[in-house]
């Protein structure tokens, strides 16, 4: 099987991520899937001063918020659901460090939508009426904003409406269950936004739990709502939600969920967290699978989800082989 | 006082005898959810339950699910979607009957804020400065505030948590009262009830001002609007809320199997 | 198993069609997936003056056109791809007893899209600047047209752009390959845009090709992109899109595509087609599979995609299950 | 005069060779899906192709395919979208490097009618009349027309099928010519060639007006301008287009595996 677009996940940083960037993480849920190890490797690499698009906040951007590599931000959930404030990103909030504009859940669905089909607005009647329309975290002088949700008269009934402007995100770092080695990809779970995000962002990296053959593609061509046409990359990393959640792979780390958060709170935490879970672990996946801990990873896959995954099985490449083609990549490039 | 059940059960009880059989109905995480298949669980099997995420006919399994997208939530759907799916084909458009929000904030005509707390006068002011507090955000909530039918704000009944004005409107009720949601468009119907851990408040008909509709077998008129931040009316038809039944308590903690309500007091 | 929205296709078009409605149908592909059979019903039971909404031109809207059961249609293409013109439809347009609109294919989508989304407009950078913004069919004596594709300012840049009026059709008979009794659907192929009508038409009736048990859309909740919320009735029917293909099911029957768009050419020609193809059989399925042919029906059954369909074999009600969950449904109605 | 290829052939491996390796590609049926698939069984293996239906990943096995989403071309794919995501995110948007559409009717400025041709005169008049004979419409081809980067149009070279003007444009070409297709914000470059069933026209690099590029080996320059509707310039660097090699026309026949391109003249 050739490794076409499959790259460890250090040179997806390298490659595609830029300090002052427009990054993009999916699904960005607070408690399910999302790209969080590609964030430790931001950090890692020491990327700063970006500009996150996250659909919601989730723990990724709690923690990139935490370490000061956040300055701008545009949201539609700020916290971590069931685990309450996201302390990282709230602190960055609250000292004034980030600038945070925010948006309700649809809308950035909608903006994403928009960018993936390069309109200049889109229709927009949820947000307005409210400080989601009349205040800006972008212009905080502008009060009530006006460039934010202005307003576009619907030329068959003459009334007005809002209008949002589209994202196109540089970069988007894309969490999915299965992904073939061309770019192909399977999401389990809801999609949250992840279909607008891949033709909206410029550049596109997968992060995969799983590596399949195109084979399962073939077979459930309907399941692939990411096709290889829009993805420059792919990055395989089991557990690349943690300590989130993956849909048929594995549950929320509840203890980490909670131990990270906690950590995040205060500048001590951070630098505590940072140490012990970021700069920690090699570059290779079974380092970053140690620092999950064995056990752990065993134990979270045990799910009541697991299931889910069971019609993909028999096309997932051992983990071993697909080391073994990021060791042919990684010749070849020498 | 010594209860058979909490305060979050009551109010979890009285939020789920909003939502009517058959409804389409999109729940939050926490207390909003157990609230809502509570409903389902007891008098309601036919609400039809979804999440902004697209999650459908699914129920909430080995506990209360951490977030909307938990495999709590995902381990018997038989259908996931979009966010674009859920808030804008079913709730942006006006098709769902009934939402479930949260508030930290909210007010008499029934606006939330789930944004930012201010310093002092609670006033952002004419600049946008950083909140003292930072909250969640909207979230789905705004988008349900805008196109459900109708929607319940749940919210722990603290006067700082009932404000003449919120600092900040996350999500809008009726705005400034009256018929003020029509300048905007919305298809929503607006806010039907603010459901608290002490009883039940409902707007107007006309002026939409929220008014005490109902208190809890615990609670009364008086505790009541001396936790509110403003001069509480009181509808004439306020009454007590009926206690939970048997049948209803054994329903939510058949869906709160971890016990999340009973926890608190 | 319950048969809950499970209903007969006779009953379906009794009590969901009405004479004067807008009409749609989906897929609505020229040689794929479409509820053919449903048109055929809606002939049987002479429903008349329709208001076509077809993302594209069918053998089911040739058919309609053909028989003058449509006075108003709306479409992105009007032909029969590789099957040439769509004789029935043209003849229907060019007598002008038919008015026909135009449309781009991704002007059907989008406004359908905005349909589902209740927008009052849909953001156009296709279709402006062309015939089909300044002619309208619905108002020939407007030329240029001004109302059909008004133009909007983009509030961002101040430039102007056109506007789609959504969709939002009465009646929608969605051709799927699986739905469950409870409405759940799942479609093998291109969706086209049956996600965006199955949430724009007011009322969803399914034509599935097989009925499959609630449990294998619980395997595959991420197929599943039709739920059951937004569905009123699922008839059952093998061969629904027939002479047109369904992947996974069957092939295209090229032989009575050819004939049936011929017959279509005249008014004879459809008189016998009439005759022959619709008021010929039962109002059962049996009848239906009949009329097509057994041999037919089990060589177009061989095609090159049936190995599509074969992760759902397994939860496929058989055909005789079905009919005997309809007469359980027909003597609860009686 | 006899060949070992037909017209139609020598039109789609002329329309294959303006395909380059590795571009994102959008083909409709018959002529047109031929000519791009032989241009990735040829000489661009890495091209991307895709239908409007949203099938990526697939080439027609079979035979020719009845349509964009017949199974001959639904046997082998490796994602199944919708048209809102192949002709909105992928076209509308721009991303989409070069398409390819078929036309009953082309003009200087190569706007393309496949909507209807009307009486006499062939002027629609000020009334939107029905037309003498209806054609199949836009389809894609408009979204095509508007986003793709640079588009080819395929028509047989017939006096009546090259008007000065198209009686209805269903797919801007370059309008009026010069920059007209700024005035409408179109994020596509327009048709970069009209192959024909004689030879090859393109645009003149600022008045727009096609002219003609070359020939194809059994016609000439003046066949071609006889059988154009108006007074074809020639360009000054036109010739002759070299005759399908042996391994082009070996790749073109694997892709028309039933022959549709030889039983034609």
């Amino acid at each position: 099987m050739p490794h076409e677009k499959l790259i460890p996940l250090a040179e997806a940083v390298r490659r595609y991520a830029r300090d002052g960037q427009q990054y993009a993480s999916g699904a960005a849920l607070p408690v399910g899937s999302d790209a969080v190890v590609f964030g430790r490797e931001l950090l890692r690499q020491k990327r700063r001063d970006l500009h996150a698009i996250f659909h919601c906040n989730t723990q990724q951007l709690n923690l990139l918020a935490a370490a000061g590599a956040v300055t701008r931000a545009e949201c539609g959930f700020s916290g971590l659901e069931g685990f309450g404030f996201a302390n990282g990103l709230r602190r960055a909030v609250e000292s004034g460090t980030l600038a945070l504009e925010d948006y309700s859940n649809l809308a950035m669905a909608l903006r994403l939508l928009g960018g993936a089909l390069n309109w200049p607005f889109v229709p927009a009647t949820v947000n307005v009426g409210s400080d989601l329309e009349y205040r800006s975290g972008f212009a905080p002088d502008a009060s009530p904003a006006t460039a934010k949700i202005p307003r576009v008269t619907d030329p068959f009934s003459g009334r007005e409406i809002g209008a949002f402007s589209p994202l196109r995100p540089e970069l988007a770092a894309i969490h999915v269950t299965l992904a073939d080695p061309l770019g192909n990809a399977i999401m389990l779970g809801t999609e949250w936004s992840r279909f607008e995000l891949s033709r909206a962002a410029q550049k596109v990296v997968l992060v995969a739990d799983a590596i399949v053959d195109t084979d399962c593609m073939r077979q459930y061509p309907n399941l692939v709502r990411i096709p290889d046409v829009v993805v420059e990359a792919v990055v395989y990393c089991p557990f690349a939600a943690w300590p989130q959640g993956s849909p048929g792979m594995y549950d929320v780390d509840e203890e980490h969920m909670k131990a990270m958060n906690k950590a995040l709170a205060t500048e001590e935490g951070t630098a505590a967290y940072l140490r012990d879970y970021v700069h920690s672990y090699g570059d290779d996946v079974d380092g970053y699978l140690d620092l999950i801990g064995r056990d752990t990873v065993a134990r979270l896959t045990q799910g009541p989800s697991a299931f889910l995954l069971d019609p993909f099985r028999k096309w997932i490449v051992p983990h071993d082989e697909v080391l073994a083609l990021l060791d042919e990549h990684e010749k070849e490039a020498a | 006082m010594s209860l058979d059940y909490t305060r979050q059960e009551m109010m979890a009880i009285a939020t789920g005898r909003e939502i009517r059989d058959g409804e389409l109905a999109i729940f939050g995480v926490g207390l909003s959810m157990l609230a809502g298949y509570f409903a389902q669980a007891h008098h309601a099997p036919k609400v039809r339950a979804m999440t902004e995420g697209g999650i459908y006919g699914a129920s909430p399994i080995g506990g209360l699910p951490w977030g909307i997208e938990c495999n709590r939530i995902s381990a018997n759907a038989t259908s996931f979607t979009s966010a674009l799916d859920a808030l804008g084909c079913l709730v942006a458009s006006g098709r769902c009957d009934v939402g479930i929000v949260g508030a930290a904030q909210v007010d008499r005509f029934g606006n939330v804020n789930t944004t930012g707390i201010w310093d002092e006068g609670g006033e952002i002011g004419p600049r946008y400065r950083p909140p003292k507090t930072r909250l969640t955000g909207a979230g789905g909530a705004n988008d349900i505030a805008c196109g459900a039918r109708r929607y319940i704000v749940m919210v722990t009944h603290e006067p700082k948590r009932f404000a003449e004005r919120v600092s900040y409107v996350t999500s809008p009720g009726h705005l400034d009262g009256g018929d003020a949601r029509a300048r905007h468009g919305f298809v929503g119907g607006g806010p039907s009830a603010i459901v608290t851990t002490l009883g039940i408040l409902r707007p107007h008909p006309e002026t939409k001002e929220f008014r005490l509709d109902a208190w809890f077998p615990f609670s009364s008129v008086d505790e009541i609007r001396a936790h509110t931040g403003w001069d509480l009316a009181v509808s004439p038809d306020a009454h007590v809320v009926p206690e939970p039944s048997a049948a209803e308590l054994a329903a939510l903690r058949r869906v709160d199997v971890t016990g999340a309500l009973r926890k608190q007091a």
